[in-house]
């Protein structure tokens, strides 16, 4: 199938740009300079202009062509990666973002020049509240992290506001390692809260940790392992009867579009990752967005400057929000990519995107039947929704190989691994996420490479050690490139 | 629309298989009172025809850079984005993948990122740089951020700074223990030198060259002075000037930052952008975000990898540095692209042509009766302050309609400073165009 | 280098789109009908919608993506198909064809509502009047062919309103295939001229060949040998004396480009291959243009519409020309990629098409140096110009190597082969052109493939024959496929 | 600009191992009376932007159908693109191949092709077809040439058929022994079918179906009646309407022929565009172009070849069929893409919105005083042509003014016939405001 979507790319394929130049080539051209020329003062000058490439334009195209084409996306192949939605980024969202209309406006232009953009992020403000269940929210974070921080750090403020500032706040242990990191950058303290043996949050151990120092609690639901957390209600009754807001996690918003909201399971806060839910291209590592939405109560604590629509229906940002929790972004987010977002959302309308959750749980649900065929499901008390993880750890036992092996021969069959070592509360973890948009066929042909992978692990396990060989690189030695940092192209020794 | 390709007979297998009745059944795990009752309170769904005559005609009601000869800057300027940045930053096989997690099936992107930071390092003439961070203003932050000691919290920001950033650089100094101190500006518009003491709670200094109004910053001195005081020095720099201005690592800069839309990214209205960041070696465990390395692989071929990951967030979690995941990639592929075609004459051309045609700007402008440089003492780069002899915002508004966006108002000094940014792109009749259609609103 | 430019397909590459359709999967969508439903008359309905597949927007996505990259073009890699110019296609031209000013205009609108579009076209005209010599161009032609049936019912017609028509045309042996089926289709007979040992018109025979009822001469100059007719002036006299046309094939154009002029050569009729010479992209076969410049006395015989230009500046459609040839399209020709042919051409300028000419020329004598020490040139008394042609005919009597084997081999080694087989004079022929934008390190890289191939065909000769082994597919059953007619999809046997 | 990359060392390295001092002297074979002593007159070459920008000032002179509603049709028509389209057919491996020649190199391009044929017989029930012709107007001289005789000189073309199809027919036709005999229509728009009578000089018969007018023709009576008459059908269709219209295989057509433009095309005042071509298999041997056939490799797998090449002009050169050699490939693409996103409930829906909004437009239209149908009497498809109280071409450029591309006048048939193509992107709205904007111009 697709591991042959890489090719291989011979002798040179490896060179950089540093490598192919040669003085004196060029690609940019500039129009005559039809004004007085001007130097800068001497004492700022450059001395000598940077070591860069210098290359003619073919040799610039052929050089990232092919580079394009050693690279597995969504277009190419299916892409299971847990917890990252690759579900199919629709064409005409990038026919709609890329209008000159949109792409070529200033963030600084007055108000009244950019009412088209104004009222697209309006719209899709509304649509994120009416998704979430939320009151208002903030476009600006340019990812999910970002959105962490701003959530959290909305609800600083709002226990500051309040004249009882708290310190802690609350993650389960299955959690995604954004979540930590951004309550430590939000100034309080991360404590974990263990999962049971469900794979669900131990609501009696969350009990224990309530007291009122707790902020609150952050949870992605479904969870990290694909699981609803079914206690939702009385977990949402419990923090917020300390005294503690719900932060929403929604990489996993997917799995609910339509079923249910954040907001009526009692969560205050809500971010958003359009790159995953709404299908916004994620473009190698980003850009994504990661808008934020908030309870009526948290509504003076939104990032400045907030969208505001006057009696005659023009838009207008209001940055005189005293009580917010400042700015995040240097100016109002990823627009570029928030049009792809608004494009997806009302091209599915309610009904559907209430589809998408209902298939992409169909297909999670019908493909961990079929790989559960070849290794054990990580928790399997609880039926899975959009996503499921499977665990190698009996394997390795046995054969001795482990789930980067299976990975790396999935790679060998055609096909993107899934999600490894992730959640870390799953040894030896597989987190395999479908999406809605792959076919039937696709799911059968994947679990049939899994299957074969995992008896492979028995009679030739020297292939999965080996794999992948039908890359432009067989595997990379990591320890390597930690000890001997080369970070950057160098003139080699000559 | 709807892009699952699921048909009747499909789903009935499907769920055969999983010997459940309903797609609906899936879902019972939802307690009842959280279920949703009713639909979402969205319209229905749309064909993509519907999506585009929407989405076209909000287009429409925006006044582009096409429309109005842009003259806005403060970060974000309307530089010319030649078409192989489009045709090839915009192929599909990387705009469909996720971060490169799987080496070998991301050796493409794998590999632009290291051109990437081999550019930045080759532009800043500082040592390590990164796979990119969210933008400019999210890049001081975490600029600031590795150089900041607990027992040092005091960061000194000159008043050149653009204020976005300093307004982001506060919230995310908010929850610390650091504070953040503003310098005011000399008269002529260039940060004293002398505002920096030897106090021993200074961590970090902050300097934007060229600053908020375009101008240079005596950033050699005030790195002196940070360095004298036990400080390090955090430059926000502008990439498109290091073709001719002296590149941070020379001007003693500890650590570099920059908004990278400049190099071949749309204005988009404000996003997506990306932040560049470079620094000293020393730094490297510090830095934060994805990090490519070169290796190689089980034949001993060369190859990339994500490296020092012992620092990122799914790793460290609550003890690492910096929580950015997602980052933006796409935009500096498309930076990658960009410089690769500008190469090294390229980009000592696009400094002197921003140059030398701000130059041209600001005396077609301030031969305009009543109209001043507000710092008229000061070299400049490619912006400039004007002082006006009425309100700024007035006169921007006014010329909107002349088909002119005049400049950026700058509220926060006073209400008739006009900040004029002038790329490679204005030509002589374009600023001559905007020199009489500022005399016609004066009049 | 880049034989690895095509990937391998795996085991379901070569499914059709209707091989992978499901019933009921589909990917367009409509907006609501907001008018009332009609339908078609009974009498003329189709009974059953046609069998089309069915596929859903993401398989239909990766199914063309994954045909793409199973494709080698100027930007994966060096294509030195001789007679073909396959240089660099700028990305700009793109860029400013794709301009919805442009691309959204329907061709019957009023001339008043596309003065842009008709402004480039008359400057285009002027462009190639100058560059070529001629008085006036027409752009309707879609193609070179097309562009020689233009000329060549001009050439007719003009001896046809002197009251003598003429019945013969000559071309050289070494013309190309469209000129002689060209000729047949105007209604003439094609005659051969026979090359001399130079591998030049032999002026003896032409003039033997010349009488009154000899309509005229195609010539291509610089000729498909790559070498420049020399005698032109005194081919141009005989067949003016005889009262001939002379007709430029202007395939090779690209080899004199400011250099010297058809028109100054005594040429009556020009044609351009735009695809050839000003770098619009060949597109797997086409589209390209055609235009097709005249001396004055000519220029009643131009297809029609021709474009004018009032005194007020504004230019229109005259359709009302009583001599003209007629239609030979049914609107204006390929427009869209005469914009880009513009773009190419005022990009630039005088000086820089001349640096083409001359850079292209450089770059196949230089190419040709280095090929020359492992295969004989095939005519190698005048030194070429823009390309060459070199003969694997002593190769095949010593080893049994064809040309084709060697070209087979060098897409193993990562190139694209030059044109096999033509011109028809020269046993085994290797026809190389590399064109200007093309770097000495690639002309290096493909010449040492050359020698390897070369050395290889007497060591191991097998390998040649074998030869491909790194494409999707080997070599085809060429006999197989013209014998078991096989031209369309049909459902399998069941 | 440039794109040759050598710089001066390259040259003279170069120039050294031809052994020859400069570069003009690799022109010393052209004789110095035919050798250009000047520059071409020709201006400076200049930058991509300047390009850029004088590309889009021209652009902007024009008014385009984003601008304009369009209800011109005539063979070219404001069909919907879907992104999918230019997401594919635009990708650089297919634009920047040549014929795929090398077949091993190039089965991609080769495999589209399959699929396009296999889609144009699909369409027409017709059982070959080849990988594109120019146009539809090259496409039609193409169709009947492969039906004609020497001996059956004759060409008997209904008046219903394009006029502009017809010129390019004339063109192509008068180098040869045959004639062309346009038969005039009956009164309410459609062919006559007693027109075609036994004359044993006439070889083919063409009708359009829909004609000029979008009128349904008696197709099936007309190859009844040629064929009875020892000639061939040829029809030009609408590759649109073969969703719900019966396709000509099932009509008696021998040869059918079309404009493809509607098919995933832009509209680009005429072209590239692509001409469609399905023949009955005796004629596969005289079909002109490219045919693309499924074989098997050395290794017995499947992949494509051109194949019956003796057909065409690189090998049969003067006894070839056709001259023609570059094609409309990239249009093909596409085509192919256009059609595989219809999917054929999609093609059925296309056809039956064109037919549902034109008969809206038809009665909304001829609701306005003074306006009627010309031909009130014939159904037609997406097409239908108007009576004006006035001279058409005025009513035409005065709603310009009104933003509406209103027509197509006919001023062959009279000067007050105008005719109007609606496609599924006109909306009831659209479709109002034109009525409206009629009244206005007519009151
Ligand atoms: C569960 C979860 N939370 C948070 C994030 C962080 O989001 P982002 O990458 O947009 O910053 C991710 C992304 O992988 C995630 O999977
Ligand atoms: C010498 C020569 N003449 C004519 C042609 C025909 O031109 P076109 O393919 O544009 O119809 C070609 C194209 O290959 C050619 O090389």
């Amino acid at each position: 199938m697709t591991g042959a979507a890489i090719r291989s790319t011979g002798p040179d394929g490896f060179a950089t740009l540093w490598d192919r130049s040669r003085p004196g080539r060029r690609a940019s051209t500039f129009p005559v300079l039809d004004v007085p020329a001007v130097e800068v003062p001497p004492e700022h000058a450059r001395v000598a202009p940077p070591v860069m490439p210098e290359i003619g334009e073919l040799e610039l195209v052929r050089h990232y062509t092919r580079l394009a084409q050693m690279n597995y996306g969504v277009d190419t192949g299916f892409y299971p990666l847990g917890s990252c939605t690759m579900k199919y980024n629709p064409k005409v969202a990038e026919t709609v973002a890329s209008d000159p209309g949109f792409a070529r406006v200033h963030p600084l232009q007055p108000d009244a020049t950019v009412q088209g953009t104004l009222e697209v992020l309006w719209r899709l403000e509304r649509a994120i509240c009416a998704i979430t269940g939320m009151h208002r929210a903030t476009l600006q974070p340019p990812a999910g992290a970002c959105g962490e921080l701003a959530g959290l750090l909305m609800m600083r403020a709002f226990h500051a506001d309040r004249g009882v500032p708290r310190s802690k706040v609350l993650i389960p242990d299955s959690a995604h390692g954004t979540n930590p990191a951004s309550v430590r950058l939000a100034g309080f303290e991360a404590v974990s809260v263990k999962s049971d043996e469900r794979g669900l949050v131990d609501v009696g151990s969350l009990e224990g940790l309530l007291d009122d120092d707790v902020a609150g609690l952050m949870l992605t639901n479904p969870n990290t392992l694909g699981l609803f957390e079914r206690d939702i209600e009385r977990i949402s009754e419990r923090v917020h009867d300390a005294g503690g807001l719900l932060y929403y996690d929604g990489a996993n918003l997917n799995a609910i579009l339509g079923r249910c909201r954040p907001g009526d399971m009692g969560f205050d806060i809500v971010h958003i990752n359009t790159h995953k839910t709404f299908a916004t291209p994620h473009g190698g590592g980003g850009p994504g967005a990661g808008p934020v939405g908030v309870v009526e109560r948290l509504e003076p604590f939104l990032p400045a400057p907030v969208l505001t629509q006057a009696d005659d229906g023009s838009f207008a940002w209001d940055a005189d929000r005293p009580k917010s929790v400042g700015r995040l972004h240097g100016f109002h987010g990823n627009v570029g990519v928030l049009l792809r977002a608004y494009a997806y959302v009302f091209l599915h309308g309610a009904d559907g995107l209430r589809e998408v959750s209902g298939l992409a749980t169909l297909n999670a649900n019908y493909l961990a039947a079929l790989v559960g065929e070849a290794l054990p499901l990580a928790f399997d008390a609880e039926r899975p929704m959009h996503e499921f993880v499977a665990t190698a750890s009996p394997l390795r036992r046995e054969t001795g190989v482990r789930a980067m092996d299976l990975a790396k021969r999935l790679i060998d069959l055609g096909f993107h691994p899934p999600t490894v070592y992730f959640p870390l509360v799953v040894q030896e973890a597989l987190m395999v996420e479908p999406t809605e948009t792959e076919t039937k066929e696709t799911l059968d042909a994947f679990a049939a490479a899994m299957r074969r992978a995992v008896s492979e692990a028995s009679t030739e396990p020297e292939r999965l050690h080996e794999a992948p060989t039908t890359t432009p690189v067989r595997r990379l030695d990591e320890a390597r490139a930690a000890r001997q940092l080369q970070l950057r192209w160098t003139a080699p020794a000559s | 629309m709807r892009f699952a390709p699921h048909t009747a007979d499909d789903v009935a297998e499907m769920l055969g298989r999983i010997g459940i009745g309903s797609v609906d059944d899936l879902f019972d795990q939802i307690p009842e009172d959280v279920s949703l009752r009713d639909a979402l309170d969205l319209p229905a769904g749309v064909s993509e025809l519907d999506i585009v005559r929407d989405m076209r005609a909000f287009a429409g009601r925006n006044r582009s850079a096409d429309d109005l000869v842009c003259f806005a800057g403060g970060q974000a300027y309307d530089h010319y984005v030649p078409s192989v940045v489009r045709a090839l930053a915009g192929r599909s096989e990387f705009a469909t993948s996720y971060t490169p997690y799987q080496f070998e099936l991301a050796q493409g992107v794998l590999q632009v990122l290291f051109e990437f930071q081999s550019f930045v390092c080759a532009l800043t003439e500082l040592d390590v740089s990164n796979a990119s961070l969210y933008d400019g203003a999210t890049a001081l932050s975490e600029g600031v951020n590795i150089v900041s000691h607990n027992d040092r919290p005091r960061v000194l920001v000159t008043g050149g700074v653009d204020p976005r950033l300093i307004e982001t650089l506060r919230t995310t100094t908010a929850p610390t223990d650091r504070t953040v101190d503003v310098l005011p500006l000399a008269a002529d518009g260039s940060t004293t030198t002398d505002a920096v003491v030897d106090d021993d709670d200074v961590g970090a200094v902050v300097v934007q060259h060229p600053n908020r109004f375009g101008i240079l910053e005596p950033v050699r001195e005030l790195a002196q002075r940070a360095h004298h005081a036990g400080a390090s020095l955090v430059q926000v720099f502008d990439p498109t000037s290091l073709g001719v201005l002296a590149p941070p690592g020379a001007l003693g800069t500890d650590v570099a930052v920059a908004e990278g839309q400049s190099l071949g990214n749309d204005l988009h209205y404000g996003g997506p952008y990306l932040g560049l960041i470079a620094a000293r070696d020393e730094h490297v465990r510090k830095m934060p975000g994805r990090i490519v390395g070169e290796t190689v692989d089980a034949d001993g071929a060369p190859g990339y990898v994500l490296t020092l990951q012992a620092r990122e967030q799914h790793i460290r979690r609550e003890r690492a540095n910096s929580n950015i995941c997602t980052n933006q990639t796409l935009m500096a592929i498309a930076a990658t692209v960009y410089l690769a075609w500008l190469g090294p004459e390229g980009l000592v051309e696009l400094g002197h042509q921003c140059a030398s045609r701000a130059a041209y700007a600001a005396s077609a402008l301030t031969s305009v009766d009543g109209v001043d440089l507000r710092f008229p003492e000061a070299p400049f780069f490619k912006e400039f302050a004007l002082r006006l002899p009425v309100d700024a915002a007035g006169v921007r508004d006014a010329l909107v309609e002349r088909g002119i966006v005049a400049g950026v108002p700058a509220p926060d000094v006073d209400d008739r400073t006009l900040v004029v940014a002038v790329t490679e792109r204005r030509t002589r009749g374009e600023i001559d165009g905007y020199a009489e259609a500022l005399a016609e609103v004066l009049r």
